[in-house]
């Protein structure tokens, strides 16, 4: 039992985590409807400089480097790239960042070389334990983290005009613009606003249980489509839920190896899929997505 | 046609040597296939410098038999189509290939190797897989010897014995597969029970690794992945007060992990086999070594991978030199030189035996351990031994 | 379109009304003629929609004789369209029964309906932007034509040969709608009123014998309108094809219309003439509006 | 800050080489109706495009002549900027944001605006006033709508940013006679407060008798203008964009059936 | 190609109607004849390793053909092509190899074993229908994304069909008595591997695969695809079976892939399961991005473009500009290759909108400046 409990509050922890991962790529899917394969490489981004930094200016300014400057990353890939196409097809700007993922990716890959680049952080190993089960203090950190970005982004799309103005122009970019959107500062804000919560989803993907920030980093960020699909890639609840689930499907599949052998082994990469795939079986937009409109 | 079929391959150069593909004029090429861009580019990329460094210092001295050797290097970012590619660009202008990363990928043009282009492999990689072909030789103990071993040091120097269960964490592929079939065969032969977790390259968290096993009571872990999940694994290990000593295949370390937080964990509680001493070792090639690749590359870390780069550019220099020797620079000439070398040591303590195709080129493993105050990072803590298991174990049976 | 109506109707309401029973009359007997055997009645019995919390659709009933133009009108938001989607299977509804001659179409979904002969046009634009007007109405012709992957993919002769008899008849209706000279442009490059008739080609591409026709004069000049009604009139006339038209432009409606049923808030609240209907207090006070100073029709 | 008159010199606009305006002028007066009458694709959408700088998302572009707001170019503004100056616009064919509720179509209408919470508060009553059904829909995605209704939203976003300029393309599209005539009232109504009006309308006898003065454009280029009572009795107009039909109506209408188009039956 | 599919640059902008071009008749099928002449000659002139980044480039071709099929003209994104591509492959291998390697093999004639693989590979398009009849956009794209991982997961465990991480053999092509291995054949003094013979086979497929996808394009099913992927509920009221046409267009989608899988085994002369990773999939969407969406020759185009260009970048890496030897410092040739790739998949998205075949669609008619159609409407 205890054993349960302890791969339900790893899962948990992972999951918040790829919580962070999967609210990056919902707020850029809400804004522009674009699937954001370069999310990966701004997470590195972020890490990059907030690795860089720490040891010269402390951790929190450092963390606040990584966020800013992954922002304008962000920002800069928006405003250089994904702002010039004149296109409407969405998938066809899915591609566009596959190739700035390759940009950016390599950049990034070429400065950390074969280091191993450490964040610096205030919670080191720590764990705290509780009975018979142990949690690091890093990961309650991102689970407070997460819930708290969530929630805000929830509140933020719900009720400011930023969320409006951001739905309007994934909607209909012609009609924002008639609203008086101003299209290229909604996409901009978008963007830098993913950067910098990639930046901070990099801190806790590479901080203690993980050794640091190095080069195949960014292959972990894949883990979070599960999530944001599952969840609904326009939900910021779905975010959140979508990163638990498969964070605890993924824990459960690893800790219960031994008594899934039947499906080969090594399965905790594959259950997420396998779970979202039954989800969307079931509900076509994910849990929390908004559902596709059937009236014409 | 330029591509019309003419005659005479082999010619005869004027001191009476035979030469064939892959000299052209006075200059030996060879073929370095690597990774530089992809998941092993740390691997990669260390071997190539090292490779190269070895290549100009030979060429300073004159050469192997007066040519001078000459490396095109093609990086294939760990993608099998860029690979085989590569192969197949490099394959017509080289004599043999000093260097090629990817035993998936080696395996793939093996066909070709074997039964047409018949230059001689030093493959950067340790799967008992790549055993029995005379043109495909890796240098050193493969995996399943070298994770015998390892585990033969738990029992005899950590307190693993007859009954208690191990965990062995492997990275599904070639390298963590063979190293499985390693700690199997070992568990049969020792009485011990392997608890198993397959895992990715992607996974860089071993927490849900650390409960399982924990879990499972075992006494020690084997780690056959890449350094992150070794640091990751022992970091947690420690953090949950799982005290069991780990130890890893020599491609589960590198010295930067020393920089991490896991690092007081990695010097208290783990170990890594090794086919040869690390590149920190005391010996007078290996001082050479250090400060002749300091000089080089004064940015550059120093791992193993010089060591294995080293090694296998000074295998393929002996070949050389013993084919000019028989006054036979072809291919099969150089094949037939590496099989008579029976116990070239590099420098690095662990003769090499190339006689025997279908065997590892050694059996012998270090042990070793990290230390922030070693050059490389790691220390010997055993030297090189075969283990009683490893001696009756032939791969593949 | 209520001053609209008034002015068409003011100068041409005697007219029309002169007419209506000569067109009726006239409609009877092209009925006799020109109804081909084949055009099956349409029955909505009891036909009930529910969305969340919602009831768009009460109970509602009527006939669709056949070859005769049956008008469906009422305020925004009474279930028309929505009716429209029962028809053509877009919605299931959760009681009721659409049977069309002796086939049930609740239920069935809606390229089986398709397949019945039930052609519709929408009435937000439906029109692939990119395509051209010409596949468009290619397109239309889909169920009538069998070429399959492995025909198409292999150029067999036989395909060539049907692709090459449904251009002509696609050239034909084009003609007949007046869209002959767009049709080798991108249906998203044409002005709103020609997408609409391009809707229309399109269902008439599919050889219906139900033609559902959701606002076809929408956002058409007046003369426009007369000429796409007349289009509608020609089709019922010359195919003899049963009509369900749902249009807000009364004068339309009148000059078209066989019959009419009005629906309010998802209810039927009056069935029959068009003339009657028109005069029928409830339609009055809930669609039409109870306005009639002079000053309005002054105009 | 320089009155509100809307001014178009001499505009030209092409989307590729198809030419869609040709030399267009028109005024819309500081606190007055316009109406422009024309056929199906003689240009009224693309002349409302050409004024708020939408035209780029059709793949169009202003060729020559100006735009003016208050003696202010509106040229080279972005979209965005033109709203900000106090022209908002209803598009042809609804446009609503389908995914989005019914509310936050509203709000987004208030999004250009400059008006405090308690202007919006006061835009929204009044929306909620003119089309019930919008409040009582508030939280039912917009897309879910009928079409009138969809086409009532669309006409409430606009008026939600309480603008200098209300260009409006088509707003009694698809509504049911009640409603066109409710639309009339509330162009009327805005009017009266200070808000000009460009008003595209196929229903041209409202349109007139809103307007006061009016233009008709005919294939890109304007062949008639001047107050709208006076154009409304022209023949030309009378005929075209009336319906009105002539004293031989009888004969007319008798031709008009012995023309009527006809279809022969596909034999398959 | 086939113009009418090609997505346009503006969103909603309609290219001028009429396109007015005086062709030479005779001008193109020149050119069309030079071009088949060239590359028929191909194998007697260039390098093994042209002939199998050619090759590589064919049955990439392909698999761009089929997933064109389904993701530009059909709008179902697909991001588990590299799944179908395996299928392909190693179904190939199971029905031909004749189990000496101690791996499961059935020993069937090789041609049929290709033409069994293909079925295969179209049945497991088939069994993936549900979802993908069910799920659209990136939805649906992400949900083949599962189909990657679980492909590689079989891949590496189910040892007795895929061998495992080290792959297996591909067992060569024999056709009509002739063998499609690397044993020489001397055809007019050129001596002929399996690189060689290979191009033909593979000239032959695209041929056949690229008109039948155009037949299909410009035919009914065609139209009925655009429909679906244009509105899809409209499409069904005019009388396209969605579903049917969703799940048929997959499952020939898959086909194709299968086949392009088939090909490149053979060209590999074996198959391992790295390949078949999520880059792969990628790589293929890049395609027919980059090509063109919704035409053949754009997957052609496109297929060629980023197959040949890493392969072109990794081999003359030494002599571009700003690279290095390892170690100096520079860049790494690997790592110019990839700078050099991911600039290119942005640039010609952005700059090229609608693809590379758009660009020589407007080469091909080039529009007169001031004869402007007198487009009256
Ligand atoms: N899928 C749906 N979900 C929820 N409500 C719906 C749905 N479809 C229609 N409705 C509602 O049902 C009612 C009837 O809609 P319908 O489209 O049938 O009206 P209509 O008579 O066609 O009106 P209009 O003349 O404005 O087009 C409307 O109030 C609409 O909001
Ligand atoms: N995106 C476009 N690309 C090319 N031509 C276009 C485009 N949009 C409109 N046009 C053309 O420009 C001309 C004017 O169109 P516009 O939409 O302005 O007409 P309209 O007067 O609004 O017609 P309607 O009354 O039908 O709405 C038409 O000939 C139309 O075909
Ligand atoms: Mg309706
Ligand atoms: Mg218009």
């Amino acid at each position: 039992m205890s054993t349960f409990a302890e791969l339900l509050l790893n899962g948990l922890s992972l999951g918040s985590v790829y919580a962070l991962i999967a609210l990056g790529f919902v707020v850029i899917f809400r804004a522009t409807e674009v699937v954001n394969f370069a999310h990966a490489s701004l997470l590195l981004a972020g890490g990059y400089v907030t690795a860089t930094l720490h040891d010269d200016i402390g951790f929190w300014p450092a963390l606040l480097a990584g966020v800013a400057g992954a922002a304008l990353v962000g920002a800069a890939v928006e405003f250089l790239v994904m702002r010039r196409y004149r296109g409407t097809d969405q998938s066809v700007l899915a591609i566009v960042t596959i190739g700035v993922d390759i940009l950016l990716t390599t950049e990034l890959t070429r400065r950390i070389g074969t280091d191993v680049l450490v964040m610096g952080d205030p919670w080191g190993n720590a764990v705290l334990t509780v009975g018979p089960v142990s949690i690091a203090h890093t990961r309650i950190a991102a689970f407070v983290t997460a819930s708290v970005l969530i929630t805000a982004f929830l509140l933020a799309f719900r009720y400011t005009s930023w969320g409006v103005a951001m739905r309007a122009a994934a909607e209909s970019p012609e009609t924002a613009a008639l609203m008086g959107v101003r299209l290229g500062r909604v996409s901009l804000g978008a963007w830098a606003v993913a950067g910098g919560l990639a930046a901070v989803a990099a801190l806790f993907l590479t901080v203690f249980p993980t050794p640091g920030l190095e080069r195949a980093t960014s292959l972990a960020a894949l883990k979070a489509f599960p999530a944001a699909i599952l969840g609904g890639l326009d939900s910021t609840t779905g975010a959140l839920v979508g990163g638990l689930l498969v964070g605890v499907t993924e824990s459960m599949a690893t800790g219960y190896q031994s008594d899934l052998t039947f499906l080969g082994r090594g399965i905790g990469d594959l259950a997420p899929y396998a779970v979202m795939v039954a989800i969307l079986l079931i509900r076509p937009a994910g849990l929390f997505g908004t559902k596709e409109l059937a009236r014409v | 046609s330029s591509k019309a079929k003419d005659d005479g391959g082999d010619k005869q150069s004027a001191g009476g040597v035979k030469t064939g593909e892959g000299i052209s004029g006075k200059t030996i090429s060879l073929g370095v296939l690597t990774d530089m861009s992809g998941v092993y580019a740390t691997l990669g990329k260390s071997v190539t410098q090292a490779q190269q460094l070895y290549v100009k210092q030979t060429n300073a001295a004159g050469g192997v038999c007066g040519y001078k050797l000459a490396l095109t290097v093609r990086d294939h970012g760990y993608d099998p189509q860029k690979a085989v590619s590569g192969y197949t660009e490099l394959a017509p202008k080289v004599l043999g290939f000093t260097q090629f990363i990817g035993s998936p990928f080696v395996a793939a043009v093996k066909q070709r190797i074997d039964g047409q282009d018949k230059g001689l492999v030093l493959p950067q990689a340790w799967s008992a897989t790549l055993l029995g072909s005379p043109y495909i030789r890796p240098i050193g103990s493969t995996y399943d010897i070298e994770t015998i071993n390892a585990i033969d040091f738990l029992m005899k120097e950590k307190g693993l014995k007859k009954g208690d269960s191990i965990g062995h964490v492997y990275f599904e592929g070639d390298y963590g597969e063979n190293a499985l079939t390693g700690s199997r065969y070992m568990a049969k032969q020792s009485g011990l029970k392997v608890v198993e977790q397959k895992i990715k390259p992607t996974d860089n968290d071993m927490t849900g690794q650390v409960v399982a096993l924990k879990k499972a009571g075992v006494k020690a872990i084997v780690i056959s992945a890449g350094p992150r999940q070794a640091a990751s694994l022992v970091g947690v290990a420690a953090a949950v007060k799982f005290n069991v000593p780990v130890i890893g295949n020599n491609s589960a370390f590198a010295p930067q992990l020393l920089a991490t937080a896991a690092a007081p964990a990695l010097e208290a509680n783990y170990y890594v086999a090794n086919p040869s001493l690390p590149i920190g070792a005391d010996t007078p090639k290996a001082k050479k070594l250090v400060a002749d690749y300091k000089a080089a590359y004064p940015k550059d870390s120093l791992d193993n991978g010089v060591v294995a780069g080293w090694t296998a550019a000074s295998a393929f220099g002996e070949a050389l030199k013993k084919a000019c020797v028989a006054k036979d620079l072809t291919r099969e000439g150089v094949d037939k030189a590496l099989l008579t070398i029976d116990a070239f040591d590099p420098g690095f303590g662990i003769p090499q035996n190339f006689t025997d195709p279908k065997s590892a080129s050694s059996k012998e493993s270090v042990i070793l351990q990290p230390d922030k105050n070693a050059v490389g990072g790691m220390k010997v803590v055993r030297e090189a031994e075969v283990s009683s298991v490893a001696q009756g174990y032939t791969p593949g049976a | 379109m209520e001053e609209h109506d008034r002015v068409t109707t003011e100068a041409t309401g005697r007219q029309a009304a002169a007419h209506a029973t000569a067109q009726e009359a006239a409609a009877q007997a092209t009925a006799q003629a020109a109804v081909p055997s084949g055009i099956p009645s349409l029955d909505v019995r009891d036909v009930t929609v529910r969305f969340a919390g919602l009831t768009a659709l009460d109970a509602v009933s009527f006939t669709v004789r056949p070859g005769t133009v049956h008008a469906l009108i009422g305020p925004n938001g009474a279930g028309k369209s929505t009716c429209f989607n029962v028809l053509s299977g877009v919605c299931r509804p959760a009681a009721g029964s659409v049977r069309l001659g002796k086939h049930e179409l609740t239920g069935l979904p809606p390229h089986r309906i398709a397949g019945l002969g039930v052609a519709r046009i929408f009435q937000n634009l439906a029109l692939p932007p990119h395509a051209t007007v010409e596949d468009c109405l290619l397109l239309g012709r889909h169920r009538l034509t069998r070429a399959g992957f492995l025909a198409a993919g292999l150029r067999l002769p036989s395909a060539a040969r049907e692709d090459r008899r449904h251009r002509e008849r696609v050239r034909e209706i084009a003609a007949f709608v007046g869209l002959e000279r767009q049709l080798d442009r991108p249906a998203g490059s044409l002005p709103y009123g020609q997408q609409k008739l391009a809707e229309l080609a399109r269902a008439l591409c599919m050889e219906p014998r139900i033609l559902l026709l959701d606002e076809p004069v929408a956002g058409m000049t007046a003369a426009e309108r007369r000429r796409t009604a007349a289009v509608v009139a020609g089709v019922r006339d010359s195919l003899g094809i049963s009509i369900v038209l749902v249009e807000h432009d009364m004068g339309v409606v009148m000059r078209l219309a066989d019959a009419v049923t009005v629906l309010d808030f998802g209810r039927r609240i009056a069935d029959g003439a068009p003339a009657d209907v028109q005069n029928d207090p409830a339609v009055v006070r809930a669609y039409l509006g109870e306005r009639a100073d002079p000053e309005e029709t002054a105009s | 800050m320089g009155g509100s008159a809307l001014l178009v010199r001499e505009l030209s606009v092409g989307y590729g080489p198809v030419r869609a305006l040709r030399h267009v002028s028109l005024e819309v007066p500081e606190a007055a109706v316009v109406t422009v009458l024309g056929a199906n694709g003689a240009g009224k959408s693309t002349l409302l495009r050409a004024v708020c700088r939408t035209l780029s998302f059709h793949g169009g572009a202003v060729t020559g002549g100006t735009v003016t707001l208050g003696g202010r170019p509106l040229d080279r503004l972005p979209p965005d900027r033109v709203v900000a100056a106090g022209v908002s616009q209803v598009p042809e064919g609804r446009r609503v944001f389908s995914r989005m509720t019914v509310a936050d179509n509203l709000r987004a209408g208030a999004l250009g605006g400059t008006g405090g919470r308690a202007d919006r508060a006061r835009a929204l009553r009044r929306v909620h006033e003119l089309f019930p059904v919008l409040a009582d829909r508030a939280q039912q995605r917009a897309g879910l709508l009928s079409g009138g209704e969809q086409q009532m939203l669309a006409v409430g976003r606009a008026l939600m940013g309480a603008p200098k300029v209300l260009l409006l393309d088509e707003p009694s599209l698809g509504l049911a006679p009640l409603m066109a005539a409710r639309i009339a009232d509330t162009v009327r109504e805005i009017n009266e407060q200070g808000t000009s009006v460009l008003l595209v309308e196929q229903n041209a006898a409202l349109a007139l008798r809103l307007a006061s003065s009016a233009y008709v454009l005919e294939v890109g280029e304007v062949t008639l203008s001047g107050p709208a009572d006076e154009l409304a009795a022209s023949d030309e107009v009378r005929r075209r964009y009336l319906g009105v039909v002539d004293e031989d109506a009888a004969a007319d209408g008798a031709s008009a059936r012995g023309a009527l188009p006809s279809l022969s039956r596909w034999k398959g | 190609m086939s113009e009418v599919l090609t997505r346009d640059e503006t969103g909603s902008a309609p290219r001028p109607a009429r396109r007015r071009t005086i062709r030479l008749p005779g001008a193109r099928t020149a050119i069309g004849a030079a071009g088949a002449v060239l590359l028929l000659a191909l194998p007697f002139y260039v390098d093994r390793f042209w002939l199998e980044a050619g090759l590589f480039a064919m049955a990439a071709a392909i698999g761009a053909i089929g997933l064109n099929l389904l993701t530009g003209a059909t709008g179902q994104l697909s991001m588990g092509h590299a799944f179908f591509l395996a299928v392909g492959a190693y179904g190939y291998c199971v029905f031909a190899a004749d189990g000496g390697d101690g791996l499961t093999g059935l020993g069937l004639p090789t041609w049929l074993a290709a033409v069994l693989a293909v079925a295969v590979s179209g049945i497991a398009g088939g069994l993936f229908s549900p979802i993908a009849g069910r799920l659209r956009g990136a939805y649906l794209g992400i949900a083949t994304l599962a189909l990657i991982f679980i492909g590689q997961h079989v891949l590496f465990n189910a040892r007795d069909l895929t061998g495992g991480f080290n792959g297996r053999d591909v067992p060569p092509l024999s056709l009509f008595g002739l063998t499609f291995d690397d044993r020489e054949l001397l055809v007019a003094a050129v001596p002929f591997g399996s690189a060689e013979k290979l191009w033909y086979v593979g000239l032959l497929l695209l041929l056949g695969c690229g008109l039948f996808a155009r037949g299909v394009l410009r035919g009914r099913p065609g139209r009925a695809m655009n429909a679906i992927r244009d509105h899809r509920i409209a499409a069904g009221v005019i009388g396209v079976p969605v579903a049917r046409y969703r799940a048929a267009v997959f499952v020939l989608s898959s086909m194709y892939a299968g086949l392009a899988g088939v090909l490149l085994a053979l060209v590999f002369q074996r198959t391992v399961p790295d390949y078949f990773g999520i880059t792969l999939s990628l790589d293929y969407l890049a395609m027919i991005v980059i090509g063109g969406l919704g035409s053949v020759a754009g997957a052609v185009v496109g297929a060629v473009f980023v197959s040949l260009l890493p392969q072109l970048l990794t081999r003359y890496s030494d002599t571009l500009p700003l690279v290095s030897d390892p170690g100096m410092g520079g860049i790494a040739p690997g790592e110019a290759a990839r700078y050099l790739y991911g600039a290119a998949v942005v640039a010609v998205v952005l700059f090229l909108p609608g693809g590379l075949v758009r660009v020589a669609a407007r080469l091909r008619v080039k529009p007169r400046p001031g004869a402007t159609p007198g487009e009256e409407r």
